[in-house]
């Protein structure tokens, strides 16, 4: 869908969040085990490790339509493979500064630290997030507007 | 003939919307699929030409139109890539997409007619021979003695078993002969490469056009053992392969020299082909 | 430059006669005199063509990846760009530093001409921090300064919050301008994949489609692909057809590097780690 | 003969924009590219453009048709390829030349391409005559006199300040009808024509290259090429594509994008076999096509000299050079 | 596109009440390649899985989506189901529509119906990019190595040994014990240490599944879990250990004495020696650096009057290469020297002012004094003692960040000792805090302040000087709200417990991470403790971070435990969902190689043919055994040549496209 026809239709933002399978997907559990609500605007990607996303991943979630991408990964030291967020924390560093510097706002890449045990930093974060993004509205740039 | 089609297809890029209506596995990584449209056949192509199928979600290849029935076409395909994986999972009932038909065919000047034919075919190379086999059969009257001489790997990777063993042997003046490189326990029949095959069975060059289609390594040999068999260029035939996108000689990947394969092949006398570049 | 030419071509002479290498890649007048192409030399009379000189543009180093195969030692002109590139490109283990001889060239600087039709100091070479080769198994000449140094980061303008809307709308024109003809791509050495994920279809990664989005795509990936691994020789923005400022975001990656990280130069030192492909504990974190 | 004062082209365009879309070769940052003209952007006439006019009529990138896929059926909705008239404004000599060769490729040899033909059937061509052949041009060699442009509906040059407007067919006369309150009648001639840097002397090359595919020329000649596709997206007369799907689950369509002879997959079949597999068969294909295979099929070397290979190439490969050095290669030797 | 059927699981009330499950069925149905769609009450339950295996058996499918709870939960529950029904278990994927839907959109019900569909499609989407995975088997080698034979390594050693398995241990010492050895007595008992750990010694050595390794060092490790190629270099001891008797006569004839490691400089030994009497193997070394007849070829007196002849001056290194399954680092801590930092305390240059440890030695019956609290400058018996703690722990300026734990049981401890012996003595303590935690560790302090009268001073020490014969300690008396001076005979400063100052060159060999301070990282804080992120190499003892006694014999134990049930396999399955390498695609960069934390990547040389030509060249080559399957590397590959099954590229792409739509 194209952004006009998407206006057209009460646009709501679609935001992607990549999670780490042994933290944030956890955290993003225990919220739901503790009845934590936020919108539904989320659509979690479970990936083992916060270094296993790929900025083209983050890329193409904006060109098929994105409004806004999440990745969340343990806290530095928290790793279940011991390395893999520090890896994840420099790409995402550089990439953030890129996707900024050609004129996205930063709003709409966000990267987290969420542990297993912070299921209310996941809904708060889902929630802000999908505020930001609909005060920013749909997203143009980047998108493949066929 | 091109012409003729272009003048009826108004959109020549266009596929035409067909149903998958039967499947038969062939071998392990054959199978051949009976496709129709909502009038019947989407068109009627001369033996040897092509069309393009097309999974419209992954992709649109070239392949020869094996045999054409009263309202169906078929089209044997081997498992090689992508598409061909995908079409090898689609199941009966499935909408494809079909073009064509394209290429000259077999019969692009009046060469066969009233002549033997001798056709050597290996492994999914009969999938084109067979077309101009059941056209020569059903139009028995205006061609000589049909001697198709076959191989493939192994037992199991013969295609059209029922032609081979059934169909054709049943026909007036045609003689079928199979070979398998490597045969298995139950398999009665010869062993062997098809070139040493061909020699040792030796049919006299004489008033015959012969038409061979197989993996490159056997087309080498077979053409090698023709050589020596003193068979001329002139009457030697083969269909080509090549990477195809539009199928009307446009977008330009399957020429060879200045020829492209869509349009002027894939059927070339060995004649013509030893005039090209040597680039297929 | 040009005074170097005799003593590279006797050096060439040389170690084409001794059999030392069976191949000397170099440079050749061009079209034009402010053009050049690289010559390939294979026979001491081969070498009478070679020209050195402020055109000569081109980094031989990537023709490397064509001779990975190639059994004797080859011998290539490098300016210190250049020998950034073969740097790069022993450390992705795609060139045996000991299949080839490098001849270093100290370079004062490229010329081109601008749009008025005078010459004038190229674009690529501004901000250049290395004249001169920093790997080589001979030099041509005395080290250099560099002739236009300036600022290595200033291709990277601060982009500031307020004008982000123009700032995309300028990327976006560029985006609409790229035809993907990968002439940036080719004529880099870090772009060194055996099949780049941008020309081979089978991986979903892109389409062939050439528009905003894709092409977006294609030079943000392309830029983090070759991010901490970037030598910044220009090349890549000078061989592009439609003039797309391609070396601003690599800059704008490498100067990130360095505020991040620490500072690094990429294809300097053959023995230092890619940033990305270390990390440190205490790494800053600008989001949480 | 018609004239108006260079510094008015806008007010002509501006009239004949309020009938027609009007493509000219505008100023987009550093670039020249056809695209529509708008009041305000800037013409560009005399230099060519970055991108030759065939993309007005070959787009690099252009939807073909769409298709839906539902589970139990298929639905292909061709974008029916009709056009309306348009007109192309400043295209020059030597890719208003290049449009044959197109129109060979696209509308003769059995099939005709409905998407080009209908573009090139509602295009009026206003064609600009250079005021002087740029360095890298070498249209001359290819039989083009940069003061003529046949085939155009209207032809324009400079005369000093002045613009000669010289109608050449009936769409022509209407056209320049529709604007003759702004032109005025003036005695203009073209200035003396000059002589060009680059020459490339193609006669009998062709017959000579149809013996030498197998030539070590070849061998060395292709080294210095990187196989990008620069020579020949800006080429005004390459003209291979690629066909590719473009899936939004469901729904999806067809493109077909400019694609080059110079990459490895062009001619990389499904079972891994490349009858081009090194940078040195493609190189040989590319330089075959221009100067052997498409003059045998069409009688025209697929080549008018715009230079723009030459100018653009990173590695400086020189088609004028290659044909002086096929032209010595000794077939005897 | 594969024939997926979906099932939708209403949870109870937990999803349904929440999410229209119908509508996401029939939603389902009308997916690309799905093939049918239902939904059930409870999916997880007995029933709920017999509905998905007769599915698959009616509707022939290839693959199954779940739509139900988190994967965390029940994905091991279905893919058990559809292997039953004989799919590959990794054909499933589960949407998970009640922690990430119904639970958290509970007030938006159109929301989250909408959102359980796209959730649906998504998995459809990836489940349809999903191939056949397989466990990989490794052979495990049933003997395990322990690094270090301290008492967790002896300890360690002692239970795997019991559990049948065969048990080298590996000690850089002559002796077994470590530290342990060294200590007089221990908190809060007061029993012998030697008394308690001699023994132990003894019963690891004697033990017949345990072979031991002293005066030897690990040389490099190769291999993976199961499967451990060890070099260890036997250090050239000089003694046949096959001959020796241990009778001793050798070292009371050696002519040359220098001072004792053992005793911390504070008495002497031979140059052909035994660390101390009770040592295991009991049987000397020479000491290479000191002995005269290795170094000027004089002397030989122990060859001469050995009886059995086991002197061989010729002995060099031997190094010998065996295979483990797993390996257990039980390393140690070594006390951070506090002479570098500590000028204010007098880089050790007064002769009184002492460690901790040394003072084990100067109260032990077999230690230089015989057990006589003498001080080392003049042997005289102090009267005024200050003990320090805290130097170099818990301070961010000098030396270690942490704390030491056990300093404050053993400054107590020490205390307590020298009231015993010195009845008149003044023991003066320093302290920041005092920290006892532990069963009758607070109650052994109170009696050290109550009981015994130590004067605990809370405050930290500026300065140390001599002056004339004595010490003066320069402090302040927080508490007292004022600037303190002691005169002492004697200091003991209670200096921070270190990692040993090889670990980091260790852990690299062995192939783990350390943290800043040199300890070694367990793999999980709180639920793997004594694992590393090396699968098969385990942690016992103060080489994760400092410990007492108690502490490191349960964790030595503990780490025995694992390796027991490591063992307990022949063949070891391996994850299925790791890296692989598509060698078409793969350049050989090599870029992927740093990023694995667990060394899995490696570069390997391939040949193949090219045009007609046979060429060499290099990919990297994943090993299955020590993939974890965690992916960075797959974002460090640039052309997509290694990829992770189970979570491929394609697979991730196609769920983002479906996610976005």
């Amino acid at each position: 869908m194209s952004v006009e026809q998407i206006q057209q239709a009460e646009w709501t933002p679609k935001i992607v969040g990549f999670c780490c399978n042994w933290c944030s997907y956890a955290g993003a559990d225990l919220a739901g085990t503790s009845r934590f609500q936020y919108p539904s605007n989320i659509r979690i990607i479970r990936v083992p490790c916060s270094g296993r996303v790929n900025p083209h991943m983050v890329i193409r979630a904006f060109q098929k339509g994105a409004d806004g991408v999440l990745v969340a990964g343990c806290h530095p030291g928290d790793c279940h493979y011991s390395t893999g967020n520090y890896y994840a924390r420099r790409r995402m560093l550089l990439f953030k500064r890129l996707l900024e510097y050609v004129g996205i706002e930063p709003e709409r890449f966000q990267v987290r630290w969420i542990s297993g045990s912070e299921g209310q930093k996941f809904a708060e974060t889902a929630q802000k997030l999908t505020e930001q993004i609909k005060a920013l509205g749909p997203n143009r740039k980047l998108r493949d507007v066929r | 003939m091109a012409e003729k089609n272009a003048a009826s297809a108004v959109n020549p890029l266009l596929p035409i919307t067909c149903e998958v209506v039967k499947i038969i596995d062939e071998t392990p990584d054959v199978k051949t699929f009976h496709v129709t449209s909502a009038n019947g056949k989407p068109f009627i192509p001369m033996p040897g030409q092509l069309a393009m199928v097309s999974l419209l979600d992954v992709g649109e290849a070239m392949f020869s139109i094996t045999h054409q029935g009263e309202n169906h076409l078929e089209f044997a395909i081997k498992r090689v890539g992508m598409l061909t994986d995908a079409l090898h999972e689609i199941e009966v009932g499935q909408k494809i997409g079909v073009r064509g038909p394209y290429g000259n065919g077999f019969l692009f000047n009046d060469m066969m007619k009233g002549k033997d034919l001798l056709f050597i075919g290996g492994g999914i190379g009969l999938a084109p021979l067979r077309s101009l086999i059941n056209y020569t059969i059903e139009n028995r009257d205006d061609y000589g003695n049909l001697h198709i001489i076959y191989g493939a790997r192994s037992p199991a990777d013969l295609c059209f078993k029922d032609d081979l063993f059934e169909n054709w042997p049943k026909q007036r003046n045609v003689q079928v002969d199979v070979t398998v490189d490597k045969g298995d326990e139950n398999w009665k029949g010869n062993e062997g490469f098809v070139p040493a095959f061909l020699e040792q069975l030796n049919p006299s060059p004489e008033g015959k056009i012969t038409i061979t289609c197989g993996p490159p390594i056997m087309i080498k040999f077979v053409l090698q053992s023709l050589a020596k068999m003193n068979y001329k260029e002139e009457n030697i035939v083969t269909t080509l392969e090549m990477r195809m996108k539009c199928g009307i000689g446009k977008c330009g990947r399957c020429n060879i020299g200045s020829c492209y394969v869509c349009l002027d092949g894939p059927v070339f006398t060995l004649e013509q082909l030893n005039k090209m570049p040597n680039e297929y | 430059m040009r005074e170097l030419v005799d003593k590279a071509k006797t050096i060439a002479k040389e170690l084409l006669a001794k059999g030392e290498v069976d191949l000397v890649m170099g440079w050749e007048k061009g079209t034009f005199e402010d053009k050049t192409s690289p010559l390939f030399m294979r026979k001491p009379e081969d070498v009478d063509k070679l020209v050195i000189n402020e055109f000569c543009f081109n980094s031989l180093a990537p023709y490397l990846l064509y001779y990975k195969n190639h059994q004797g030692k080859i011998a290539l002109f490098v300016k210190g760009c250049d020998s950034r590139g073969v740097v790069r490109l022993i450390q992705d283990e795609q060139v045996k530093r000991d299949k080839i001889y490098l001849i270093g060239v100290p370079c004062t600087g490229m010329m081109e001409l601008n749009h008025e039709g005078q010459l004038v100091d190229a674009a690529k070479c501004r901000g250049c921090t290395h004249p001169n080769p920093v790997l080589y198994d001979i030099i041509l000449g005395e080290e250099v300064e560099a002739k236009s140094p300036g600022e290595r980061f200033a291709a990277v303008e601060k982009e500031t919050g307020s004008a982000r809307e123009e700032v995309w709308k300028a990327w976006a024109r560029n985006y609409d301008k790229c035809i993907r003809c990968y002439a940036c791509q080719r004529i880099c050495p870090a772009c060194n994949c055996r099949e780049c994920i941008f020309v081979d279809q089978g991986q979903e990664w892109i389409e062939r489609r050439v528009d905003e989005t894709e092409n977006g795509a294609y030079s943000l990936i392309r830029a983090y692909h070759i991010a901490g691994r970037c030598v910044e020789c220009g090349e890549c923005e000078r061989v592009c057809p439609v003039g797309l400022p391609i070396m601003k975001l690599n800059k704008k990656i490498a100067k990130d590097i360095e505020e991040l990280f620490g500072p690094y130069e990429a294809g300097v030192d053959l023995e230092d780690k890619s940033p990305l492909g270390h990390f440190k504990y205490d790494d800053p974190e600008e989001f949480m | 003969m018609k004239a108006v004062n260079h510094k008015r082209l806008a007010d002509i365009l501006q009239e004949w924009s309020k009938g027609f879309k009007v493509v000219a070769p505008l100023k987009i940052d550093d670039n020249i590219r056809f695209k529509e003209w708008k009041e305000g952007s800037e013409v560009i006439l005399n230099e060519n453009s970055n991108i030759p006019p065939k993309e007005i009529f070959f787009p690099q990138t252009e939807e073909m048709y769409e298709y839906s896929i539902d589970k139990e059926n298929v639905e292909i909705k061709e974008q029916v390829p009709t056009q309306e008239e348009f007109i192309v404004f400043g295209i020059s000599p030597c890719d208003l030349k290049s449009l044959e060769m197109l129109d060979d490729l696209f509308l003769t040899k059995g099939f005709v391409d409905p998407y080009y033909k209908a573009k090139r059937d509602a295009a009026i061509i206003v064609a600009y005559l250079c005021d002087k052949p740029c360095r890298t041009c070498f249209c001359a060699s290819m039989g083009i006199n940069y003061q003529e442009a046949k085939g155009a509906d209207i032809v324009i040059f400079k005369d000093g300040e002045e613009l000669a407007f010289a109608a050449q067919s009936p769409k022509g006369e209407q056209l320049l009808g529709q604007v003759s309150p702004l032109l005025e009648e003036k005695e203009l001639k073209l200035p003396a024509p000059e002589e060009f840097v680059l020459k490339a002397d193609v006669e009998g090359l062709a017959e000579k290259l149809a013996s030498m595919f197998e030539h070590s020329y070849w061998d060395t000649a292709y080294e210095k090429c990187l196989n990008c596709g620069a020579c020949t997206y800006l080429c005004p007369t390459c003209h291979c594509f690629d066909i590719n799907s473009h899936n939004r689950c469901k729904q999806g369509f067809k493109t077909r994008c400019w694609d080059t002879c110079m990459f490895a997959d062009y001619t990389l079949m499904a079972g891994g076999h490349n009858p081009r597999p090194t940078r040195k068969e493609r190189f040989r294909n590319r330089f075959l096509h221009k100067l052997q295979y498409f003059p045998e099929r069409y009688e025209k070397t697929a080549c008018v000299g715009c230079g723009r290979c030459i100018k653009k190439c990173p590695v400086n490969v020189d088609i004028t050079a290659i044909i002086a050095q096929l032209k010595e290669v000794d077939l005897n030797g | 596109m594969k024939r997926v059927g979906v099932f939708v699981c209403h949870c109870g009330s937990n999803i349904a009440s929440v999410v229209d499950v119908k509508r996401v069925a029939e939603a389902a149905n009308k997916m690309q390649g799905v093939a049918f769609a239902t939904d059930y009450q409870y999916m997880c339950s007995e029933p709920g899985q017999d509905v998905i295996i007769k599915a698959i058996k009616e509707h022939r499918l290839e693959r199954v989506v779940v739509a139900a709870c988190s994967p965390r939960l029940h994905e091991p529950t279905f893919r058990k189901t559809i292997e039953k029904a004989g799919l590959n278990p990794y054909f499933v994927e589960m949407a998970n529509l009640r922690e990430h839907c119904s639970w958290v959109h509970s007030k938006d019900k159109e929301g989250a119906t909408l959102k359980a569909i796209d959730l649906v499609r998504k998995a459809v989407s990836k489940v349809n990019k999903t191939f056949p995975l397989f466990p990989g088997e490794i052979p495990v080698e049933k003997r395990c190595l322990i690094i270090g034979g301290g008492i967790a390594g002896i300890q360690a050693a002692i239970d795997v040994a019991d559990q049948g398995y065969e048990v080298v241990i590996l000690e850089r010492e002559a002796t077994i014990g470590g530290k342990m050895a060294i200590l007089d007595k221990t908190f809060p008992t007061m029993d012998c240490s030697a008394c308690i750990c001699t023994p132990k010694m003894v019963d690891a050595a004697q033990h017949p599944n345990v072979k031991l390794y002293t005066w030897s060092e690990l040389e490099s490790v190769g291999g993976y879990v199961g499967n451990f190629e060890v070099t260890i270099r036997k250090k050239a001891r000089y003694v046949d250990l096959g001959k020796c008797t241990g009778c001793g006569i050798c070292e009371t004839k050696c002519p040359k004495k220098v001072p004792s490691e053992f005793d911390f400089g504070l008495g002497q030994r031979p140059c052909i020696y035994k660390p101390f009497p009770q040592a295991v193997p009991n049987k000397p070394v020479i000491d290479a650096k000191n002995c005269r007849k290795l170094l000027e070829n004089k002397c030989g007196v122990c060859a001469k009057v050995c009886p059995t002849n086991a002197i061989n001056y010729e002995d060099k290194d031997e190094l010998v290469t065996e295979k483990f399954g797993a390996i257990i680092m039980a390393t140690g801590y070594e006390l951070y020297d506090w002479t570098k930092d500590f000028g204010e305390y007098g880089y050790g240059k007064y002769p009184d002012v002492i460690m901790g440890l040394q003072f084990e030695r100067l109260v032990n019956a077999s230690g230089p004094t015989m057990g006589k609290i003498k001080r080392p400058s003049d042997g005289k018996v102090p009267k005024n003692i200050v003990i320090v703690k805290c130097v170099g722990s818990r301070s961010t300026e000098k030396g270690k960040s942490y704390c030491s734990k056990f300093c404050c049981m053993y400054t107590a401890k020490h205390a307590t000792q020298i009231l015993e012996k010195i009845p008149d003595a003044n023991v003066y303590i320093f302290y920041m805090d005092v920290r006892t935690p532990g069963k009758m560790y607070d109650e052994f302090y109170m009696r050290t302040k109550e009981g015994y009268g130590a004067i605990y001073l809370k405050g930290q020490v500026s300065k140390i000087y001599q002056e004339g014969e004595s010490l003066v300690v320069k402090g302040e008396d927080i508490l007292a709200g004022k600037p303190i001076q002691v005169k002492a005979d004697m200091v003991i400063l209670a200096t921070a417990a270190a990692s040993v100052y090889d670990a980091p060159e260790v852990a690299q060999k062995v192939g783990f991470s350390y943290d800043k301070d040199g300890f070694f990282t367990e793999a999980h804080p709180k639920l793997r403790p004594v694992e590393t992120n090396t699968a098969g190499v385990y942690l016992a003892g103060c080489c994760q971070g400092p410990k007492d006694i108690p502490e490191t014999v349960s964790q030595a134990t503990a780490a025995a435990a694992k390796v027991g049930s490591l063992f307990s396999k022949d063949k070891m399955a391996t994850n299925p969902m790791i890296s692989e390498v598509n060698e078409k695609l793969c350049s050989g960069c090599g870029l992927c190689i740093p990023v694995c934390p667990y060394k899995a990547i490696e570069l390997k040389t391939i040949t193949e043919r090219v045009h007609g030509g046979q060429v060499q060249r290099q990919v990297a080559s994943v090993n299955a055994g020590l993939c974890q399957g965690c992916g960075p590397c797959t974002v460090a590959c640039r052309s997509g040549a290694i990829n992770l099954k189970g979570f491929t590229n394609q697979q991730i792409l196609a769920e983002v496209d479906t996610a976005c739509l």
